[in-house]
This record gives structure tokens, C-alpha cells and sequence, in this order.
């Protein structure tokens, strides 16, 4: 962790900023009334999501999944056509066409974020063969849940990435639930890992709040990986502070203790980052921090809000790369 | 009678249904917790066995339904969202459609398959699937589409009672609307077709939400002085194709109303079967309005005309009526 | 020019294919055993990670062709056998035919997916699937169904090097059947259908190994003074609609000969179609012939009879003209 | 071992020589041009296949693939309708309508055979799951391939099954190749028994070849099973000797060398089982066993041969137990 510079910590904690910023103005949005659809939070959760991310190249690929506007910043992609894309915008980085479900940024290697659940898991995989097909030495982080770990596509792509020992980390994000249902009532065994040994695969248990550590145990995932020598799960036992989507579905459900909320929110992950750094790195530039990272998710909502919806007839583009003649409503 | 909303209405036809038969039982992602509403207090009912939480695994689980099924038990499967069907297509193609002909009748699958269809809800692609005309094309599955509180309470009882397995496929836009549904039990048969408004110059077949759009549309042209004959279907699979052929054969004009993709939708289904055995009586060609084949957008600034209401139903049937 | 079989058409498309673009390579289960035929001389040209053997799962290797797709590669997927699509029936649907419209052209795949038909094998209802209708209800996949061998070539050629998700269903009882293959490469468009036989009294519409039926009914039909023209669609998605129709407002007569089963069918939708764009043009009902909505039997004693062969396309065709 | 009664083990050599000459019938057959489509043999697999299932009691169910001729025969069913059965005949257990990869006996608990490779996993999960729900204390065997687990069906039914405590033995025939692709190119780790671990779950291997060696495994997986403890994951190290399927496919095929198979053929189940009871049980005594259960075979085969087809009308049954109506080809 001492390996860490100041500037890369700086950065960390730069994009945790935005990542909670983003969802907390998403949140306002969302309530609203302005976001169509379902939108997933990852408050809480920012420390893993940040600390895996930037154990990567920036040439390296990334997936995520439903729960994914932080995926992208971790990794390093605008916020503006973030948020624009949320309001399903023109200027959105998919056009409007994705929405809050599929936030990717392929010009910084997020490669898509599926909200079919575990879906994404062999995708990654792909991309991790293609690389080595290439011959290039990149490396694909795969972000999935606690839920996602009970799809076939887990175990399919584990054996597959270990069996051709690709250069893929497998990045459980066990924050206790799948909606409202609890890890423990879902999974045989609460820990995920524990999974790794079927498939001869290395995997490791750590702390998600802690973002440095989550960036220790996938920085050596990651050189395992682009060494040659395969696949490397790691779980980051982390939580979720939202509910599993904004709206009222979730009012007044009791699925989770109120304490098991409170005592999480003691170890949030900005928090607990300011703590490891102290000293090392001053509040105030903390703060200031923080404060630009604000700052920057305002501009984001000003150019979203400025932004133009799509025309209608961009409804009907980009179904298809070589495009063909197909029915198109009243077009 | 009582005023209930569609999803009061299914979550009543599974209490009964548990109720009357201990081998029904509930189960899919979340289902104890009663997340979307349409398993409210069965689990204080019935107990965590008999409303299942299960992982999220749909090909597994749905295999699970059908193992439960062989050795005597009538599961309910709610998917959530008809979407996550393509994940169990193989069990419920390779295995639910197929076991009992293929083991010559040792043995049947009374499950039933729920999902809701959430379009229109700026979802986007992934979770936007209208995809009863897929499974259509599977002989051995039975497919119903409710377009009331009253047609889903009593179709859904009677999937729950039959002996084979049964798709219903809910419209979310309509999990809200209220209806009359009686206090007295009561079953709806499958292959019946429902014609809510009888007319003469044109016939509109119509699936799901687009029923309420089609007699919207209907009542419209009356004004107009145009009477059009609005059928709901009930269950795709069987189909009553001779209420529809019986209708055109007044009407001799066809418009078939889907917010399914158009390329071998169940709109096409409807109108190749009159294009062949109503053809003499027909005096105009057929008209499909569908969703375009295209993926659904996010964006509500994309997603909004694509698929058909009132206003584009109108205007399709008055110019029919014209040719 | 060279008679080589339909398998060998296939072997050289993809041998000339990878042999022309690095990105181009081959995966399913044992293909590098060339275990059917369609494989033969990869593995000693290209290696293994060119030829690469898959474990027995469907949806994850789905998954990974798709994933190296988005990365920049062409991966060719041999399911083998269409019937387990059904395992991958997600990751077609969700991701490959879903990606580039969700995530706004940022990404394509240009992948292809090749599947087998086995049917009328005595092979039995879980592998005889003749699934494509239910893919062409996906809007972002392209559907093609060559009929001889060099259709196969020309078509999967075009296939490898199209940037969109190709699905493409090779009939097995076609396998084994010889036909003149060019030794100089050419590619077939998608969307251009073939007139196999040119007629003016009922135009007959086939799919796949029901192509050579039509032509066998049409040459029956012709002795009888009667002239079918014989039209191949050769892609299902983009249909060339042109084409049929500009059949039907010669002939007046149309036939659907489809080898899959009828409801929500190819058949069904290409019936549809010509109700819609070519009624006036129509002196008599539209036909199907299609399998029947009946899953298959193992025995050759029950499955014998369920495909369309020239016997029964030559009755429908004539019965069709007396209208 | 020792508690296993004598006559007990009589019927498991009995029923082991049933399913070695159904199967060798069969290939004659098919030789011959009379089986329609392809099929299976399990010739080599006696001893698992005989082991585990006699190690259910009659009531309970067990469930195959599409290398099932013996499944059902293990389990007790007759040999005349399954032999008609893999010639199309009326007869036949399915009345011709499923073949050589459907050969279920429902009568005996044999609840289906599905060739879609690891299909039947999460099919026996439901049908212990019912058993469970119905409060009976029946016992559900899975029969899979090493192939098999590699499907994501394996994962999401052992998860299950050890959530739930379900009582499921789940048996997997390790016969070393899927068609022509050895285990150690399909699965990451040679034993499928490792993956158990990741769902807190017993398991064990055992020689496939040894009957009684598989009787023991599974019988104590059994008593877990019906005393409500969960699943047990139990891998028989087996061989086939003959190829994938039958017919000219796998004819000059290299994917496995002579040496394996002849090494293979010396620890025949049969032979090996012999020995076991060498003293014990009479030479004399097995091979009048042998001869009758050879004789049943032929039996079988002509009453199969004698039987009619079925008449084309028959195709049109059974496709619903609650018939509706379909468009039904020219009936
Ligand atoms: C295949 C599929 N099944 C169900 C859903 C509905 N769903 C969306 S997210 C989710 C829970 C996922 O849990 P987990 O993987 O732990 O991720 P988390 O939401 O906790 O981040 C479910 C069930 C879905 N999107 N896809
Ligand atoms: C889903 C699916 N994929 C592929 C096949 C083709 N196939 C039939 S058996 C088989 C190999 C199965 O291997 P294993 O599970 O080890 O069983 P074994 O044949 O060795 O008994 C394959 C690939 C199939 N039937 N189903
Ligand atoms: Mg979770
Ligand atoms: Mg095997």
C-alpha cells in the first residue's frame, strides 16, 4: 500500500468522490421523476469499485453489470455523457439508448454493463481471450454480484478462464443481497470464494470499504492475470446503503436490519479512506477534493439538463453495424 | 363486484389457488417479499416452503419446477420479468414443452410460467421483452395473455389447473388497472376468444394492453360512424381462430394489434391463418400494427410511438375501411 | 467447376476466411476432433487456439464468442446442433443481437453462429429443432438458411465478414449433397433471393432442404402443364420481400413450403407479408405447408410424413391453381 | 461390502449382464441399420451405473442422459419395452416416441432421460425438492458426465440442492471424454469432485468399476440424503469402451490412445467383480446369472422385433396431457 503514490491516492479518492456524487445526484433525479425505468445505487460501495478499477492499465477492459454508473468512473470515463445518458439525453455515451442499466464507455475499456444478471461474466472472459489471441497483454476486470455468483455463467466462465488461463479477475461484489433476498439464503456458503478451489483458481477475501485494499488484492490479480498465469476471484465484502433500486418498491420493507444499515455506514469507504491516509495526505486537500469532485458532477448535470433529447428517428439507428431493411413502426 | 387492480387479481387467483391445493406452491426471485405485489400474504399464509425464494438461476430453477412437476407438484414460476425467460429457454423448451411427448405421455408438467412485460417504461433493450410469439412456435406449451383483472384472475386459475405447462405472459402496463372481478370463484377457459365490442366494418385482433387501446380506438370511430369488432384472443396457444374468422367473415377487413416485434409475431400468426382460411370474405389486405423490429431505447424521447394506441389504431382501421 | 458437398462448402468458407483475416476463428465442442465434417485441415493450418474446443456450455461459450467479438475478433460458434441454441438462447438475445443498438454504436459483434437440423433423423423432439422462426422475431440478428452448397459458401463467406450477429442454419439433411462450387471466390449478398424456377401459375416460397422439394413439385407441376416458380429466400433476416411479391402479381398463387413448425413460423410470416403488400394481387388463399405443431417423434414410422416433401408441395400447388 | 446381502449382490451381477448384452444388442442393431438416429452405449459403465442405482430403494427416483440404456434397467425397469422402444415400436416404453436417448421408466422411478447434456441436473434437484414438500423420504440419484459438469445447470442445482438440504445424490459418471475432448481440456480440474467444496458439500471418488465400491459411496450418500442432511457429490473414475455413439463418425478417430482402452478392459466391471466374489459366490452360479440375463436379452429383442410400429395417427398424441387444438400436418 506504501507502493501507492500521493497522486494515485489523490486520484482514488477523486473518483470515489464522483462516483458518490453521481449517484446522489442521480438519486435527486431519479425522485424526481426525471429518470424513466430503474436505477441501481452503489453507495456504500464506492471504495471496491475505485480501488479495483485503478488497479488496471487504461488500456485494460472492464465489465460491469445493473449497478454500474460507478464502473465507468472508476475506470475512468466523463461524467458528462454519463449523466447525459441517465436522462436519456442525445449527448448521453450511448445516445439515450442505454439509460442507467448500461452506462458503458468503451473509449476507456468499459466494455459494457449487462443488467442481465451474470450475463456479463462470460463476456469478460471473451474479451480476456481476445486479448490473448492478440497477443496483447491486457487484462479484463469482471464486477459482478453476490446474486450474479448463483448463475451458470459463474461457473461456466470460472472453468473456462482457468482451463485456458485467461487474463481476467473475477470481482465478486458481495454486498449481502440479491434485492431483498440475503447472500446466506441464496448461496450454500456465504463466502463466494470459496467457490475458486473447484476451478484450481486463487481467491481472496477483502475488505471492500477498504479501498486500497481492494486495489492490493486486484493489483495482484492483475499481474497473475497479465502474467500469463490466469484468473484470480476476488470477493470484497462490501454494502449497499440504497435500497436495490430508487422508487417506493422498497418503502418500508424489512428485509435488513436497520443496525446491520447503521453499522456498515460507520465503515464507509470515504470515510475510512481519509482515516488510512491521515496525516499522509492533509484534510484539507481532502476536502478540496472532494469539493471539485462536486463540483464536476454539477457540471455534469448542467450539460445533461442543457442537452437535447434525441430525435425520434434516432430510435431507429444502430441496430445494426452493416444496417437492413427492417420494419420500422411509423417511420 | 368488486373493483380490483390486475395484480390484486393474480395475487388473489394464487391465494385461492394455494388454497384449494396443497401441491401449489409459489416460487421464484424474491416472491416471499412480495417485491412488484403480486405475492402479498402468502407467505404468512403458507410458509417460506410453499412461497420459495430462489437464487438467481433461472435455468436451474425452472429445471426445479420441472422436476417438482413430474413427481406431483404444480409450481408457479415467476420470473419477474419475461426477459430473463431466454436464460430457461432450454428448460422450457427442451424439457416443459417436450417431456410428455417424448416420453409418450409417462408423464406431464402442470407448471405454470409467470413473467411481466415492461415495456413502454423506458427499461431499454435488456428488460423490455415482449416474447410470447417465441414460445408460440413451441408445440407443447400453452400461452395466455390477460389484458384485465378479470380475464387474469380466472385464466390464471385455470393455467394453475391444467395439466400442461402454461406461459402467462403479464402486461406491466397494466398490473395497475382496476376491473370488476366477482367474489364468486370462477374459471376462464383457454382457446375462447373475448369480443369486447361488436362491430361490422372492421375487425381488430388485439394482445394484451393493446385490447384496452383497440376498443379506445373503437369507440372512437363509432363516432365516425365506423363499427369495428374488437377481439382479445385470452390464449395465444390454443387460438380461437374461429371467432376471428367468424368476424372477418362480417367484417371482411383484418387489423391485428401486437406490441411484439413484427417478424414472426403472434400478428402474423393471426394473419396468415385468415389470409388462408378467411380469404374469400376478406375485401381489403390485411394490416398489422406492431412495434417496429427494432431494439427498445431508454430514452422516453425514443421509446414513445413504438408501440400502437389508440390514436395509430384509429387512423389504421379508417383507412382499411376505405380500401 | 468443382461438385463438392454441402459440408465441404462450408469447410472451405471457413478455411479460405480464416486463411484471409487473423481476427476469424473457430469454436463450439469438439472442433477440432471434426467430429461432422465442416472442420477438416483447421486444426493443422490454424492451431489450437484458432480451432478452439469448447467445454459442453452453450451459454457461457455464447458468451465469450461475444466478448471477443467486442474486443475485435470474428469468432465463428459451432453449436453443432440447433436444438442447443436454447442454452445460449440469453446471450443471443440480451447481448449479441441487443449491444450495438443498448450501447448506442459504441460496439458491434461481428460474430457468426452456425447450427445444424438434424430433423427427420429418427433423432427424437430434444435434437430435430428447426428453430430459426423464433430468432427472426429478434430484431439485430441476420437469419440465413442456404439451400446447396453453393449457397452455403457464398453466404457464409458473407456471414464471417458481415459486423453484425449472424445466426446461420445449416440444413443437415443437405449436408451430404453435392453441388457445383466456383474455384474462384465469390461472396452472396443478404437479402437477395433466388428464382430457382420460373413460372406464372403459383409462386412457391421454400426454405432450406424444402427448396429442392419445390423444385422436384415444380418439375412434376411442369409435366402437367402447370409452371411454378420457385423462389429461395436464402436469408430469412433481411427478407427480400421484392422478390416474392413481385412473384405473387405474376402468379396470383402463393405456396409457403417450411420445414419448420407452422404457428409464429417463417412460413406464417412470409404469409403475412404478401396478405399485407400483395392481397390485391391474390387470386387465391395464401398456403402454408409446414411441419405440424407437434413436437417430433422418435420413430421413422411416426416422423415420416411430418416434412413437406414434393408429394405434398405438388398437391398443395395444384389444389392452389384449380382455386 | 460385507453387509451386502448375498442375493443382493446377485441382482447387481444379474442386472450389470442385462444392461452389457441390451447393450451389445443394440450395437448389432444399429449396425445393422435398424436404429434410427444415434446412440449411446455404456458398455464399461456397468459397474457405476448398477452401483449407485441399486443403492436407492425401489420408490425412489433416479434421473439420466443420453447414455441411459442401463440407467433404467439399474433401476429395475423391464428390458421388453425399453428394447422396443430403441427400435420405434408401439411397444415401446415411450411408444416409440423418445428412442435410444429417451429410455425412461417412470413406473420404476426413472424420471426421464434428457439428451440436452446437464438438462436432468436441476430436474432431479425438483423432483427431491418435491419429495421433500410431499413429505415422503424419497431419494433423488442424478446420473451426469464429466462433460455434463461443466454446464451451468451443475452449478445452479448443487447450489440448490445444498441450500436447501435437498435429499439428491448427484452422481457423475467421469468417463474421461465428452465426444472426442478429454475431462482435463473441458474441466479446470481433472476430479469434478473438487468443485463440491464450493458449496460446503461432501464428496467422493470412487472406481467407477468397482460395483460395490459405488454401491458403498452411494448408499451412504443415500442415508445423508434421506436423513435430511443434503446432497452428496460422488465421481465414479470410468470408461467407455466404445466411442461417442455408434456409426462410421468416430471411425479412425485418434482422440484417445489403444493403450487406455486396453488398459481400461482389464478392469472390466464385470470381470472385477467376479474376483471380488471369487470364493464367495460360485463361478458356476454367475455364469447361469450371465447366461439368464443374456437370454432376457434376447428375449427382449423379440418381442421388440415382433412388436408392431406404431400407427402414423400415434404422432399426434400425447403432445398435451390436456389435448388442444393443433395444426396437425395431413391428419
Ligand atoms: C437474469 C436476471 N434475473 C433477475 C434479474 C433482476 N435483478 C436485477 S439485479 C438483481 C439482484 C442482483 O444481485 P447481485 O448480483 O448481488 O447484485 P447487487 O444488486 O447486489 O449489486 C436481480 C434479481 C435480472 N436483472 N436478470
Ligand atoms: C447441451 C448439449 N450440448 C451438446 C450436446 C452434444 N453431446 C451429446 S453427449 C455429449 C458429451 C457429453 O459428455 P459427458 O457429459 O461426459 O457424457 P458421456 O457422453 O461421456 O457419457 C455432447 C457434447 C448435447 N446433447 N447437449
Ligand atoms: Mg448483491
Ligand atoms: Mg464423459
Amino acid at each position: 500500500m506504501n507502493s501507492v503514490s500521493e497522486s494515485l491516492q489523490l486520484e482514488m479518492y477523486r473518483r470515489m468522490g464522483l462516483i458518490r456524487h453521481f449517484d446522489q445526484a442521480v438519486q435527486k433525479l431519479f425522485n424526481s421523476g426525471r429518470i424513466p425505468g430503474s436505477t441501481h445505487l452503489s453507495i456504500g460501495q464506492e471504495g471496491e469499485v475505485v480501488g479495483a478499477c485503478m488497479a488496471l492499465r487504461e488500456d485494460d477492459y472492464m465489465v460491469g453489470n445493473h449497478r454500474s454508473h460507478g464502473h465507468p468512473i472508476g475506470k475512468g470515463a466523463g461524467v458528462n455523457a454519463l449523466m447525459a445518458e441517465i436522462l436519456g439525453k442525445a449527448t448521453g455515451v450511448n445516445q439515450g439508448k442505454g439509460g442507467s442499466m448500461h452506462l458503458a464507455d468503451f473509449s476507456v475499456g468499459s466494455l459494457g454493463e449487462s443488467s442481465i444478471v451474470g450475463s456479463g461474466l462470460p463476456v469478460a472472459v471473451g474479451a480476456a481471450l481476445g486479448s490473448k489471441m492478440q497477443g496483447n497483454d491486457r487484462v479484463t476486470l469482471c464486477f459482478f454480484g453476490d446474486g450474479a455468483s448463483n448463475q451458470g455463467y459463474f461457473h461456466e466462465s470460472m472453468n473456462m478462464a482457468a482451463l485456458w488461463k485467461l487474463p481476467v479477475v473475477f470481482l465478486c461484489e458481495n454486498n449481502g443481497y440479491g434485492v431483498t433476498t440475503p447472500n446466506r439464503r441464496a448461496a450454500a456458503l456465504e463466502d463466494i470464494s470459496a467457490r475458486a478451489a473447484g476451478y484450481g483458481t486463487p481467491s481472496t477475501i477483502v475488505d471492500g470499504q477498504q479501498c486500497l485494499a481492494v486495489y492490493d488484492a486486484v493489483t495482484e490479480a492483475v499481474e497473475r492475470a497479465r502474467g500469463g498465469d490466469g484468473p484470480t476471484l476476488v470477493e470484497a465484502k462490501t454494502y449497499r446503503y440504497h435500497h436495490h433500486s430508487e422508487g417506493p418498491l422498497y418503502d418500508n420493507m424489512t428485509y435488513r436490519p436497520d443496525e446491520e444499515l447503521a453499522a456498515w455506514k460507520l465503515r464507509d469507504p470515504l470515510l475510512l479512506f481519509r482515516q488510512q491516509l491521515a496525516g499522509y495526505l492533509g484534510a484539507a486537500e481532502l476536502d478540496k477534493i472532494e469539493e471539485q469532485a462536486q463540483a464536476e458532477i454539477a457540471g455534469a448535470l448542467e450539460f445533461a439538463e442543457l442537452s437535447p433529447f434525441p430525435e425520434p428517428e434516432e430510435g431507429y439507428t444502430h441496430l445494426y453495424r452493416t444496417p437492413i431493411a427492417v420494419y420500422g413502426g411509423e417511420l | 363486484m368488486a373493483k380490483i387492480t390486475f395484480l390484486e387479481a393474480i395475487a388473489q387467483a394464487q391465494h385461492e389457488e394455494m388454497a384449494r391445493d396443497d401441491s401449489v406452491f409459489l416460487m421464484g426471485e424474491d416472491v416471499s417479499g412480495n417485491v412488484y405485489g403480486s405475492s402479498g400474504g402468502l407467505l404468512e399464509e403458507f410458509g417460506p416452503q410453499r412461497v420459495l425464494d430462489t437464487p438467481i438461476c433461472e435455468s436451474g430453477f425452472t429445471g426445479v419446477a420441472i422436476g417438482a412437476a413430474m413427481v406431483g407438484m404444480r409450481p408457479i414460476v415467476d420470473y419477474t420479468i419475461a426477459s430473463f425467460m431466454y436464460l430457461a429457454t432450454d428448460q422450457l423448451v427442451s424439457m416443459a414443452a417436450k417431456s410428455s411427448y417424448m416420453y409418450g405421455g409417462q408423464t406431464h408438467i402442470p407448471a405454470v410460467f409467470r413473467a411481466a412485460m415492461f415495456y413502454n417504461g423506458g427499461i431499454a433493450a435488456q428488460h423490455s421483452d415482449r416474447n410470447y410469439s417465441m414460445f408460440m412456435n413451441v408445440p407443447g406449451l400453452k400461452i395466455v395473455v390477460p389484458s384485465s383483472p378479470y380475464d387474469a384472475k380466472g385464466l390464471l386459475k385455470s393455467a394453475i389447473r391444467d395439466d400442461d405447462p402454461v406461459l402467462i405472459f403479464e402486461d406491466g402496463n397494466l398490473w395497475g388497472q382496476r376491473g370488476e372481478v366477482p367474489g364468486e370463484e370462477y374459471l376462464l377457459p383457454f382457446g375462447q376468444a373475448n369480443v369486447l365490442k361488436v362491430g361490422s366494418d372492421v375487425t381488430i385482433v388485439a394482445i394484451a394492453a393493446r385490447v384496452g387501446e383497440s376498443v379506445k380506438a373503437a369507440e372512437r370511430l363509432a363516432k365516425e360512424g365506423i363499427t369495428a369488432e374488437v377481439i382479445d384472443p385470452r390464449t395465444l396457444v390454443p387460438l380461437d381462430t374461429h371467432t376471428i374468422l367468424e368476424s372477418v367473415a362480417k367484417t371482411g377487413r383484418l387489423l391485428v394489434v401486437d406490441q411484439g416485434h413484427r417478424t414472426c409475431g403472434a400478428a402474423g400468426e393471426i394473419a396468415a391463418v385468415v389470409a388462408e382460411q378467411g380469404f374469400w370474405d376478406l375485401q381489403a389486405p390485411i394490416k398489422r400494427l406492431t412495434a417496429p423490429d427494432m431494439q427498445i431505447p431508454f430514452s422516453t424521447a425514443l421509446e414513445q410511438g413504438f408501440y400502437p394506441d389508440a390514436g395509430m389504431i384509429a387512423t389504421a382501421a379508417r383507412e382499411l375501411v376505405k380500401e
